[in-house]
């Protein structure tokens, strides 16, 4: 039911982990849903430099928080902010119709991510 | 690539002696049962050869107490659908478990729609209903007890024979959905108490689209499919003669061949569950001792269970979840969630049914990729073992 | 002994391509479409292929408007009630002909105890329902027309277009089945306009216990077996894979091979037809140019059909009777009734139905065979041929 | 679903036939139902000496009018009168059991020319 790029990101999946030191990090879903994704980042100069991911659940939400690092790292904030689910589906060849959800997911755990870097940001701005 | 076969409990492989039979009831003997020139006395000679089978194996006095259907959903359906209509002047009131196939439990909730009360017994954390509990939800009004006889998900075997004795002796029908036990265990109708018993062609290594309800002699049930006067008018529609005498041979093969396979079952099923214990968070779902031979379900700590299927698969390895994910439900297993487990867990199970033609080899090269597959989503989880 | 078989309306041969796909499909890609794994996949690609293959035959604008179900008979059922149920409050007046079959008639008389009303519309002597009829029975709680597209015992078919356009007209769902039909001629929803079409394996050289219906894009119907969230949640049970692959073969076999089919039936049958109506006291059942290629129904004055039918059977004939005589009954058809027919005249029925394994030498076989046999009985037979 | 007895019997009917001068005629049943049965005798000294028959129904029909001029040849009225439609099917190793009213035709058609038979000689006896 998965294309071969998501088999792809699900078996080898880019970059798993945490960043201890990361800028902004966002957690969406919860157990009981079944799926829960952390997402880490690191930015310099607005530019996204780094991007790590973990991840409980379905072959689909692994492959999608996996193309989601990928799509990210390089880009600016405010475009990073732009990725859709829809683009998360799509550079992973499409998901299954039931799926589509994980990808927002992933779309979801970036945002928070960006909205907890903005709101350091600003913290520090203001101290 | 090794392929590993561990979804027994989903379906089968047809055995070679039920497909020779069909293909002999395809192509050569094809009549239609209705018929009274030579192809329909065939037809007919085979139609009652396999209700003789399955009486046989359920233990049940006449052939004629065999319904044939097109599956175990169906028999479900029948059961209680039948059995429900056929009784609503008495009362309107069915028991069941929180731990049925959907089969049955959707079709109870189709009769709320019509009027019907229906009251779910829980289990415990093992999967099993108390015949105590049982007894105390009946009613007045109570017209159908239907407790499965083996869980699809965790193999844990029910008391049937105790809930139906209290039944019994109130009037009430009783029945079981033993799709799952028949293949695995023996099976009868005489020691279970039952009224009304569901079996399933394909999980019994036989053709899909074939089941089977024993109706004990007496019992009257409405018929929920109109036509032709077919199965005594119990059931309308031409009899799929290929796949029933591919039914009755599979019953035929399962008196033969289970002594044998149930003890080849635990021998595998003793060394998987053994072999898997060892892994850090790895729980056994579903009761030790009353189980079916055939069934491992473990849940596994801090990781979800379709990712682990896939991690499976991309090794050959076929096996299934608990969890419902793929059905766009997001839902964790009822079974799972009934018998107190946790969201999170119940979303780390993983089924492994085995089957006749599973070996130790198997079993070995299971426990050698399945360790790291857990291993390696641990690394990706955000959780922590407990 | 030369065997013919001529009752290819009560069922037909698994055709060898058919039979082919059957056994992949047990032996080795045996998996439950529900299943996640490779083996799940193998069967989800079956099912997808086979939905295509059966809704090009009928000229269906998408896959998703296929439900498989277990045969006619539950097509035919799922159909009327799945789409009473769901209309149930816009109105309770269903219309179908007095010469449906029984899987139509009798789910119709089931609703009736729900609180539907029936009306059966008549048919000429040739068993043509007369759309005019059909227009003035709609009243303004009809909510369904049901109209077989062909008689499984005359061949006659049935003006279904015609009746269609009334119907939509007026937003009353139609539904036809087309069981008999869909082997014998080309067959097309839109050109017909109807919403529901019900079709089976047996009949078209496909496996027995599978069949489909056609459900039109936005028709709703409520689901008759509860489980499962299979078909859409249309029809619940493990699918059927092999039966399913078969079916979906079967249509496409049926797709390159009807043309030829058709002019092949058509030549054997005018070929039986001039000659049984050289025999005294022999009479042609049904329409002479509204019918299918494949059936021969006559009418044979002063005996009785199963007589008929027993003495060609000796002789490895194999044919059938409109008389229900075997099912103790002791009702004539009912079709030959509803077209006017005497008794004794519908007593004395045989049908003889071809198929695409007939010959020419098969008839002519017949025609030797046959009249001696009208001769024998009428010897014994107290009645004189008016 | 019919025993060799039965298909030899609906094969080869024995006394198949009318007879001109007969005691005794006795015809059941009717198109409508499927069947119907004409039975004739002739009778000496109280002795059956001959039974024909012609039927209209099916191979059970044939066959139990069949088996029953075998039977009654050679009996006494009284004795003939007693063979009942379990007897009949018997002789014909069983019936399908939706079949058995078949028998019972049989016998009522006997009973029926023997009745005949008998009103007959109360009419020439008060002559
Ligand atoms: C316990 C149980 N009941 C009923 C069913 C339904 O049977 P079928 O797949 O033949 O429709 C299944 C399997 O799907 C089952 O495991
Ligand atoms: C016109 C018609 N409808 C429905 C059916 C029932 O189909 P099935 O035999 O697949 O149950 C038949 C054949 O029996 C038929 O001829």
């Amino acid at each position: 039911m998965y294309t071969d790029k998501v088999m792809d990101h699900f078996m080898n999946p880019r970059n798993v982990g945490e960043i201890d030191d990361a800028d902004g990090v966002g957690q969406v879903g919860n157990p009981v849903c079944g799926d829960v994704m952390a997402m880490y980042i690191k930015v310099k100069d607005d530019i996204i430099t780094d991007a790590k991911f973990k991840t409980f659940g379905c072959g689909a939400a692994i492959a999608t928080s996996s193309i989601t690092t990928e799509m990210v790292v390089g880009k600016r904030v405010d475009e990073a902010l732009k990725i859709s689910n829809r683009e998360v589906a799509e550079a992973l060849d499409g998901l299954p119709s039931e799926k589509m959800h994980c990808s927002n997911l992933a779309a979801d755990a970036l945002k928070e991510a960006i909205d907890d870097y903005r709101s350091r940001d600003a913290d520090e701005e203001s101290e | 690539m090794r392929r590993v076969y561990l979804d027994h409990s989903a379906t089968t492989p047809v055995h070679p002696r039920v497909a020779a039979v069909i293909n002999r009831y395809m192509l050569a003997d094809f009549g239609n049962a209705s018929s009274i020139h030579e192809f329909g006395k065939t037809a007919q000679q085979a139609l009652r050869w396999s209700r003789e089978r399955v009486a046989e194996l359920v233990g049940a006095s006449e052939a004629d107490e065999i319904v044939f259907t097109s599956g175990g959903t169906e028999s479900d359906n029948l059961a209680i659908k039948g059995a429900a209509a056929a009784r609503k002047d008495r009362g309107r009131h069915i028991i069941t478990s929180a731990v049925e196939h959907h089969a049955v439990l959707h079709t109870c909730e189709a009769l709320e729609e019509d009027g019907f009360q229906v009251t779910k017994v829980g289990v415990d954390e093992y999967g099993r209903v108390d015949p105590e509990e049982v007894s105390e939800a009946i009613r007045d009004d109570t017209v159908l007890i239907s407790i499965m006889l083996a869980n699809n998900e965790v193999g844990t075997i029910q008391p049937v024979t105790e809930i139906a004795q209290a039944a019994r002796e109130r009037e009430i029908l009783v029945h079981t959905d033993a799709v799952q036990a028949v293949p695995q265990m023996p099976v009868d109708v005489e020691d279970l108490g039952v009224d009304l018993l569901s079996l399933s062609g394909h999980k019994m290594y036989g053709p899909k689209g074939v089941g089977a309800l024993y109706i004990r002699r007496g019992t009257r049930l409405l018929s929920q499919e109109h036509g032709g006067h077919h199965e005594k008018g119990r059931r309308a529609g031409t009899e799929n003669i290929p796949g029933i005498a591919g039914l009755g041979e599979a019953a035929a093969t399962t008196m033969e061949e289970l002594p044998q396979r149930e003890k080849h079952l635990e021998r595998l099923q003793r060394r998987l569950i053994e072999g898997l214990l060892q892994v850090e968070g790895v729980h056994l779902n579903g009761h030790r001792r009353e189980r079916l031979p055939n069934n491992v379900s473990i849940s596994a700590a801090a990781i979800e269970g379709e990712s682990i299927l896939l991690g499976l698969n991309a090794e050959g390895i076929a096996a299934s979840s608990g969890s419902a994910c793929t059905s766009g439900a997001l839902e964790p297993s009822h079974v799972l969630l009934a018998m107190g487990m946790s969201h999170e867990m119940a979303h780390g199970s993983l089924r492994m049914t085995l089957g006749r033609d599973n070996s130790q080899e198997d079993i070995d090269h299971v426990l050698e990729i399945l360790p790291p597959i857990i291993d390696r989503l641990r690394e990706m989880s955000p959780f922590e073992i407990q």
